[in-house]
């Protein structure tokens, strides 16, 4: 954890002293990643992009406040793929970001077999990310039962968003962290935006809080505006606190936009919802914590690393055909059926 | 002609307004979308339902007990997955109540490569769905076909699996849908929605549509021929037509294609009378090749064609891998592409009696 | 509805008076049935015994109170395998469960092919029993729409138990049921009894009142004792009132008793747990609405009753071996692939 | 003799004692039930969860994540199909993190037929576990098979999904698991939880028990033979075995039983050894017949040994209904049983070549 991001991670966690400017420069950072993978849909660089422009108010405190590391005494992060600020925040190198969207080899989380944003890295206990809605919130009472009888203050954190909290997964999580007496160490978030792809919340939701399901299990709850930074750190302070030392769930559903709509399916167009980059910007030149050239030049020095990345990654190569079966088992490949050579 | 998207509109239209369909409904279905493939824009009985396969699957099924004729759908048949309980239900039901309750309803679903979909928008389900007892399972490959289907589907007091082949979907027919406009710009004009906000106020305006349907377990001859037969459906269908047609061209081999349409209850006469004549068998599909639907056709046919069998059956399906990777290099290596059916095809054609 | 059942039902609902004696009578009624069908399991006259004893004084309420009859103006029931007391209410022929239990041909539920108390009885829009535990509740919305699109005030009625209850599938119910404008006419019942199987309720639910899971989804709910008659038909008779009327779901969890352990595959033997029909009777007979030597005689009306059904039962045959592909397809089997002969 | 039932329980005592297992758990796995059929009675590690299959399957999956080798059931097999997401994500995990996510749990959950289970206690899994990528497949039919299956299935650093034969739940093996007592009382006494209240303080004693193990992947040959090769597994191994012997004693065929054990990856070796050795091929299984794991093994089998093939080979399975009905007369008929075994195996040494 000698590297930039990761120090101020822990500082973050240890002082629980928010940096606001470390938070917009995250923020920024995690935008401008986002912002450069929607035009690589455009510029032929990669197929599909999903992603999440909109939820970085929230997103980089709470990659800030994760306690980053490996094994049970550290944080398990089980996300859906709008979760790329967190992870910015946790350190990611953003070329690591568009290997992915590139479906480069190199691409460390899954060597360009699964879509953008669907992370997986071992060493900061961040387990796949998968397309499959919800599916996370089923498997994550596994880490946090790890973690429970591993002791110390390692949580397992899940986040999803609002439509996918209809599948029953949502329900098993509530139930599988409440058991009386065995309660899990588990931040349960949701991440709620109004939508799921075109099917606005209100249409779908007798739950109108999503949050305050938890309650008839027992389960502390509450929300926050996921757009505000300054709210989110705090929100997110008192309740990984005390799910770090009561052992128990919390379960916190955030409001944010979706800035760029569902995917590049429906285009990823910019759209007119509140911008909490936008917002925290002026915010913080009206503070005159930062001024405005430097919020400029905070944007350029991001839009050129991101850039960068792509250049290089377009130097490296895509993943071989006769790969494809490599890793389908930890130990090596069986014999039989023989394995029929990739079509050629 | 029609889109395979556009007959599915329109075999929908004529099951809301003819044959009791009363509720379409799924993720995005409904308006503003009409589905993610526009499969069900303009239709007056979609709806958009919570993000819940179970939800979707079970309101179909009571539905069907309460003697609807619901079409649900699942988005991506990747997503399938946590219902299958909920579908042998349905399979089982009609059975188990000694023919109380049969379960009339539709469960359509894209299926298969083809959109560099990667590990969760490359699925197939033919496996899975041919195994569930109970339910009638077709899979067409153009528009004409889709259409005619689906409208058989609807009719069914079965539970009908209406796959559809997502890399096809944008195809348009070679064949007139009864019906259709003869010029493909008017069709849009008059049933696909406009984009952005204009779309708020639009009503499609519906073709005039006589009667048709296609029956449930008949298979179509795409090609005839003499010299092996070439079973598939989906996506594969033009490149098996497509390779059996370079085939004949180069060496003067001569492939009978048939594209299976519906593969339970398939067309056991169709494909064993092939099998029979040409006494050489390639079975071509998508799904990973593990306990395969197309192992089964070659069992069967194998058991009654033994003795009329010239070289061992092939199957050429999806590599036994846990998905379809994103990047195009895996992609193509993992399920057949034309190249490699080619191939196939060649190599039974020519295996030594 | 010419029998003395249905005619008490619709009576009972029309009314919304409480028949003491009817329900017990009633209640001793399904009782028999249910005794007798575990003897059967030692007289080898059947196989595999589930079923109801301790729900009755709940569930012969709601019988009486349920809308019988076919098609969406008509209530349907979704249920588990502990309601034959709703059945025998409703006016079933004792012999027909019978039937199930011995796996005769007769049986007009299964044919002989689906375990005991698994009912389907399309006229009474009863749909099939399953044993996968809480399918029913994402089946049940199903013919709700169908009901609330219908109009009238027919309701569709699903019960199932309280471990059930952590499927995704209850979860479900409490979403579609209660769609903001799209409310759902549904009485969604849990009948708790405090065990699954082995599992004691409290060592798996953080959720200590099943029902108010039901709150965050803005659906009415509530409790009811499950072991009082009087009680329960009251809490039913106000609650399927605002559910006809209102067409939105109300959510009722009953506490009942499970008096011969979870099957007959644990012994099916008589345990320790209060016995409504025993309390009810001594209630009546304090009361002086009826005396000791009628409860007697109701007693063993009904062992009679259920015995006859027995001795008939065992005169009608079972199911044929070359019946096993019968109506897997309504309309007809098709040809391929040829079905291979029944073993012999 | 350690029945099959005690020799599970036995493996996870040395998976909870020597292999890291930290959880057995699933619906009343733990006490004091210790499972329906007993399996994991008296175990330290056994605990009972709520009755939710997917929360089984997923805080399986997530434990082993955290790098623990949890152990989890599924009740009855017949209600593992609300998780077959699930299963996949499982095995695509290792896969599609590049091999940094591997996903050492194992899935125990019992199948088939013979105890007049009725519609939902009757169910085989093999066709669907076998397809579904990523996974590795047992299913043993005796207990030192199993005991020797279990310890392997744990040390394997894949999703392992351990299915075992619920019609043999009970039977006591012929041979002896390493370390245990002469006496099968003995062992009774040993760890068999007395019934009703004592139970309560009761604790196992556990004999000592060596290192051992049965590799997986590696198939049986029960019974030498040189006129047919039957391959099976599961219930009907027994059945195939006394159908073969009677072969022998009343027609002097002699038919060559093999016990697959490993479904996937299977035994390749052998399997092809023994079908190329007689050119003579059953397979006998239970699950329904479209799209049966058995069409994979006759597929691969037809493919690597045409030119051997003296006779059309069979499948017996299971009818292709939606449930095996309650009745015995309907569950004799339903799945294979002895004499249906019997004949079959006659009638393909008997086909003409
Ligand atoms: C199980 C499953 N069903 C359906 C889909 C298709 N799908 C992808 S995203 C999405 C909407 C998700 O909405 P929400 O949960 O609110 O998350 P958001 O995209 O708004 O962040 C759907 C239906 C899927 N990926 N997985
Ligand atoms: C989906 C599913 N999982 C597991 C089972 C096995 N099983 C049958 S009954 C039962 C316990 C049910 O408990 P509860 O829901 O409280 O109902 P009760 O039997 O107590 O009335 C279990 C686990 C099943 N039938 N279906
Ligand atoms: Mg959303
Ligand atoms: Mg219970």
């Amino acid at each position: 954890m000698s590297d930039v991001h990761g120090s101020a991670q822990v500082q973050a966690r240890r002082s629980a002293q928010m940096d606001v400017r470390q938070v917009y420069r995250l923020m920024a950072k995690a935008r401008a990643l986002e912002e450069r993978m929607i035009r690589m849909t455009r510029s032929n660089d990669g197929y599909f992009w999903i992603g999440g422009p909109g939820e970085e108010a929230f997103n980089v405190p709470l990659g800030l406040l994760i306690k980053r590391g490996q094994g049970p005494a550290f944080d398990y992060l089980h996300h859906h793929y709008r979760s790329s600020a967190i992870l910015v925040a946790m350190g990611l190198p953003l070329i690591d970001a568009i290997r992915q969207m590139a479906q480069r080899a190199t691409d460390p989380n899954s060597g360009g077999r699964n879509f953008v944003n669907h992370f997986a890295k071992r060493e900061w206990n961040v387990v796949p990310g998968a397309s499959t809605i919800e599916t996370q919130y089923s498997i994550a009472p596994g880490t946090a039962l790890a973690q429970a009888r591993h002791g110390g203050n390692g949580i397992t954190i899940v986040n999803g968003g609002d439509a996918g909290s209809s599948e029953g997964d949502f329900a098993t999580c509530l139930n599988w962290s409440s058991r009386p007496g065995r309660e899990l160490p588990m931040l349960i978030l949701i991440m709620n935006n109004n939508w799921g792809i075109s099917t606005p919340f209100e249409s779908v939701h007798g739950d109108r809080i999503i949050a305050r399901r938890a309650e008839a299990f027992g389960i502390r709850w509450g929300t926050v505006n996921g757009n505000d930074p300054v709210a989110s750190w705090r929100k997110l302070v008192e309740v990984m606190a005390y799910v770090r030392k009561e052992r128990k769930p919390y379960c916190l559903e955030a409001y944010v936009s979706r800035l760029h709509g569902h995917s590049s399916s429906s285009g990823a167009g910019r759209v007119q919802e509140p911008d909490c980059l936008e917002m925290f910007g002026r915010d913080l030149v009206e503070r005159e914590i930062l001024t405005a050239a430097e919020i400029e030049s905070i944007q350029a020095e991001y839009e050129r690393e991101a850039m960068d990345a792509l250049l290089q990654a377009r130097q490296e190569p895509e993943p071989d055909g006769d790969t494809i079966y490599d890793h389908t088992f930890a130990g090596g490949t069986p014999g039989w059926p023989p394995l029929h050579k990739p079509f050629v | 002609m029609a889109t395979l998207a556009q007959a599915i509109r329109l075999a929908l239209h004529v099951g809301e307004t003819r044959l009791g369909v009363t509720d379409v409904f799924g993720e995005d279905v409904g308006p503003p979308l009409g589905g993610v493939f526009t499969c069900t824009q303009g239709l007056a009985t979609a709806w958009n339902t919570p993000l819940d396969e179970r939800g979707i699957v079970g309101t179909a099924f009571g539905l069907a007990l309460a003697g609807e004729r619901p079409v649900a759908e699942i988005q991506f048949c990747d997503y399938i997955y946590n219902t299958i309980d909920l579908l042998k239900l349905a399979g089982n039901c009609c059975w188990s109540s000694m023919g109380q309750f049969p379960v009339p309803m539709v469960l359509m679903s894209p299926v298969g490569s083809g959109i560099h979909g990667s590990i969760y928008h490359s699925h197939s389900f033919d496996a899975i769905a041919t195994h569930i007892p109970g339910w009638k399972v077709v899979l067409p490959s153009t528009p004409l076909d889709t259409y005619g289907l689906m409208i058989a589907a609807i009719k069914d007091p079965n539970p009908v699996m209406f796959l559809y082949p997502k890399a096809l979907i944008r195809h348009q027919g070679t064949e007139k849908i009864p019906g259709e406009p003869d010029d493909p710009k008017v069709l849009s004009r008059m049933i696909d929605a406009p984009v952005g906000s204009s779309r708020e106020h639009w009503r499609p305006s519906w073709p005039d549509l006589p009667d048709f349907e296609i029956p449930i377990g008949s298979a179509k001859c795409c090609r005839p021929g003499e010299h092996l037969t070439v079973l598939t459906y989906g996506r594969t269908v033009p490149l098996c037509e497509q390779a059996a047609q370079k085939l004949f061209e180069q060496e003067g081999i001569s492939a009978e294609v048939i594209d299976l349409r519906t593969l339970f209850p398939y067309d056991g006469e169709m494909i064993l009378a092939s099998t029979r004549k040409t006494g050489r068998l390639l079975v071509v599909n998508e799904d990973t090749e593990v306990t395969n639907f197309g192992e089964h056709l070659i069992r069967v046919l194998t058991e009654h064609c033994f003795y009329h069998l010239q070289a061992p059956p092939r199957l050429l399906a999806g590599a036994n891998t846990p998905g379809v990777g994103l990047s195009w290099n895996l992609e193509r290596v993992s399920v057949p592409q034309l190249d490699a059916i080619h191939a196939a095809m060649r190599e039974v054609a020519m295996t030594e009696a």
